[in-house]
């Protein structure tokens, strides 16, 4: 993701926004990238289990320099901590829990939503191969799907789109999008902006969004805290 | 059980017989769990026209542990089956990527959980299963997929292994082990699905029966040879996670 | 994660909202991991109408435990799922017998490894699979299969439950679990595929993270009530094997 | 199976011929009755596994009484003893193992065997159910199947037969079988005759047998120690 100064929401701002809809007792996976930033936010005292691909349930923070242990890594390679109550297992039973719906919500990024929920995350225009890792076991599984993504490309361009162009890596499954510009669901037939970035206007969304723009009638600004 | 260890001498003894053509998994995510030190002896044995299973290939990163990526550039790989076939960061480019483009290797790209589920089932005597993962996708294209319950699903088929190789913490002479958090990983699934399993340990191998019988992680009866990890800088061990060089 | 604990102060407590018409499954093989103490529990709850997926119903011997059987005779049961509808032992005449053979209880018998199977692939979301198990036999008659590789296969669909009762040795409040020896056997299997988990546990119930990561058999997410066993006579235990009555 | 006298070989010897088939190394498994007392015979330092349905990989014998672990039975649910490196496992895990071929023989109890290999020992003639068990699994996916059972019934009737009239258990597993009469091989199209009984005649067998009876070129008189 680029570390361009971009319009709305800085990157921990959008992970921020998204975690604040965990809720008590959830078990949530989180991607590599921004969404990572979703395990920094305060949240109260709501009982998370963070899930890793590589088998590892109950992860926390980072861990402080000097302290780590080598051979734990969450989906990222970032060397974690554990919280108690922590289990591990290995990748067959990880992906059990993927793919048998125990994941109350998965965050990744993406390069492009639809407005029918599809999304597109593992392979560029062009590309030979790709990297899916996890994706679209998450994608496909989990209850609920959650992307966090800037707005627009480097160039400028749209990532919310009526249909992807790029191959999806599932189809019908976002519930949410945050991005710098606002919060947004697909609907199907569009997006509907629920709220909106400090800075920005509904007239600019709307000419950086390339699918139909529907405005909640109860939008307002982002809520950033509990 | 367990009157004979599975211990051997060296790397190069563990990986002395395999023949040219084999299918071999090789177990790690990220840095935990990666056999690195048999890696390093299968560039030296040379086997060729290998098929490699695994997660990824690494490589993006420097310094550069032994990666399986080597064995590509090493001219020793026919083929690949991994769940990135490209970087994360569209923006890396892996050493891989040059021998896919130019059509040397072979590869085939399979979600990281189909890939651990093929693997589960050839261990597990299952010829074949349905799974909802890259239904609707361009992995999908032109494949049997099935309706059940209302659901559609891809029928996906087990991945046998001539050889795992994986890394472990602890293990005992009749081949039970242990890992230590997240090296676990894929490491006990490529186990069960190999005909030949070769692990290589962080601790010295303990005689049978030190592992109590509900602590083993993976069974003894899927481990054929182990091979102690020498300390460094002999042996190869995980480092801290070094940062990417841009 | 943990913060709250799982444990509620009584059996009753922890069957209380069991709806009449649900799928429950019971671990155990003979003695071992067998839930005595919720089977107690519920009949004394009454639920009506519910389906009973276990190894088999137990009740041939003398004297017996709470059994499955037992919840039959009370008039709880509609359907069973089971690895044995009659004894091993021909000459055994089951209490269960008598209500299959009247019609009052219906029964589907499924070998053990596809039992297990279908129970593990509802947890996992795998909706089914193939497998080699009762092709050519009566248990495969009419049925889908399929030839893969030149052999012969037969469809297996997973199978959901609504609840698990199961036993345990050791519990962390975040309901991590551990098995002692044979005690495990299908107990972590169910444990996955239930909606809701019920755990009968040997010892007091430890503070969350007690049980280290690498140690824990059955990971707390599956796991949603924990009641600890009381001593003796008030909480049920295994007991030697009784010689049979002839 | 019965107690009553029989002619022939005793319970423990059938079992001690079949034993001495295990080979260093083999992970066997032993059905309840008397295949459970292959593990009673001396078959000196081969290195034998013995797995249990219920997940026991490297069990040894019956345990002493007062030292009984009442959470550790075999698949009989007899209370055993561990060999040093056992290991335990769930029971996904363990038809796992079996169903994935790593169990190199499975001993079992029969009612008929048939000169296909068919067997049948999960349903009597009229019985409504049955006793399956993991009698299914291991017949389909060990690498050998190997029958110990009585010659004949306690009507006389004989048990090995031209085709099963009992409910099969699998097709044309079955590789070697040990009666009380002596020991065989199911060909297709016969009972090879490899080893005899002691105070046994061929033509004795022939007229308790209901298939074609063929006679291996070097009979032999049932071995019984390795």
């Amino acid at each position: 993701m680029s570390e361009t100064r971009q319009k709305g929401l800085a990157r921990q701002q959008m992970a921020d926004r998204v975690a604040l809809e965990f809720q008590d007792g959830w078990i949530v996976n989180l991607g590599v990238g921004i969404p990572t930033m979703c395990s920094n936010t305060d949240i109260g005292d709501r009982d998370i289990t963070y899930h890793s691909e590589n088998g590892v349930i109950g992860y926390g923070g980072v861990a402080a320099a000097g302290e780590e242990d080598l051979n734990l890594v969450n989906a990222g390679g970032q060397n974690v901590t554990l919280k108690p109550g922590a289990a591990v297992v290995h990748h067959a039973d990880s992906f059990g829990i993927i793919r048998g719906g125990h994941i109350d919500v998965t965050v990744m990024g993406a390069y492009q939503v639809s407005m029918g929920g599809d999304f597109a995350n593992w392979k560029l225009a062009g590309q030979k191969g790709g990297g899916i890792g996890g994706a679209m076991d998450l994608a496909a599984c989990a209850k609920r799907v959650f992307i966090i993504l800037e707005h627009v490309t480097r160039k400028g361009e749209p990532r919310l789109v009526e249909a992807c162009d790029l191959p999806v890596t599932a189809r019908g499954v976002v519930k949410l999008v945050a991005t710098n510009y606002g919060l947004f669901e697909p609907t199907g037939s569009g997006f509907l902006l629920r709220e909106i970035a400090p800075g920005l206007t509904v007239e600019e969304i709307r000419a950086s969004t390339a699918g139909t723009l529907t405005v909640a009638p109860d939008l307002r600004p982002v809520r950033l805290a509990g | 059980m367990g009157q004979k260890s599975k211990q051997l001498a060296s790397f190069r003894d563990a990986v002395a017989d395999i023949p040219d053509g084999s299918t071999i998994a090789f177990g790690g995510f990220a840095m935990p769990g990666t056999p690195f030190n048999l890696i390093k002896a299968l560039l030296d044995h040379g086997a060729k026209r290998l098929t490699l299973v695994a997660n990824t290939t690494g490589g993006a990163q420097q310094p550069r542990m032994p990666d399986i990526g080597m064995l590509v550039e090493n001219g020793q790989v026919a083929k690949v089956i991994w769940a990135f076939t490209a970087a994360t960061r569209p923006t890396d480019v892996l050493p891989f990527t040059k021998y896919y483009e130019s059509g040397e290797v072979d590869a085939e790209l399979v979600p990281q959980g189909t890939l651990a589920e093929r693997l589960r089932a050839a261990g597990a005597g299952i010829p074949a299963f349905y799974t909802p993962t890259a239904v609707g996708t361009e992995l999908a294209a032109g494949r049997e997929t099935r309706v059940i319950n209302g659901r559609e699903y891809l029928l996906e088929y087990a991945l046998p292994l001539d050889y795992a190789f994986i890394r472990a913490h602890r293990a005992d002479a009749a081949g039970n082990l242990r890992f230590h958090r997240s090296q676990r990983n894929f490491n006990p699934v490529m186990a069960t699905a190999a005909r030949c399993t070769i692990a290589e340990v962080d601790e010295p191998i303990l005689p049978a029966g030190a592992i109590d019988a509900d602590d083993v992680h993976t069974a003894g009866i899927f481990v054929h040879r182990l091979v102690q990890v020498p300390p460094a800088p002999e042996g190869l061990w995980p480092t801290k996670r070094q940062e990417r060089a841009r």
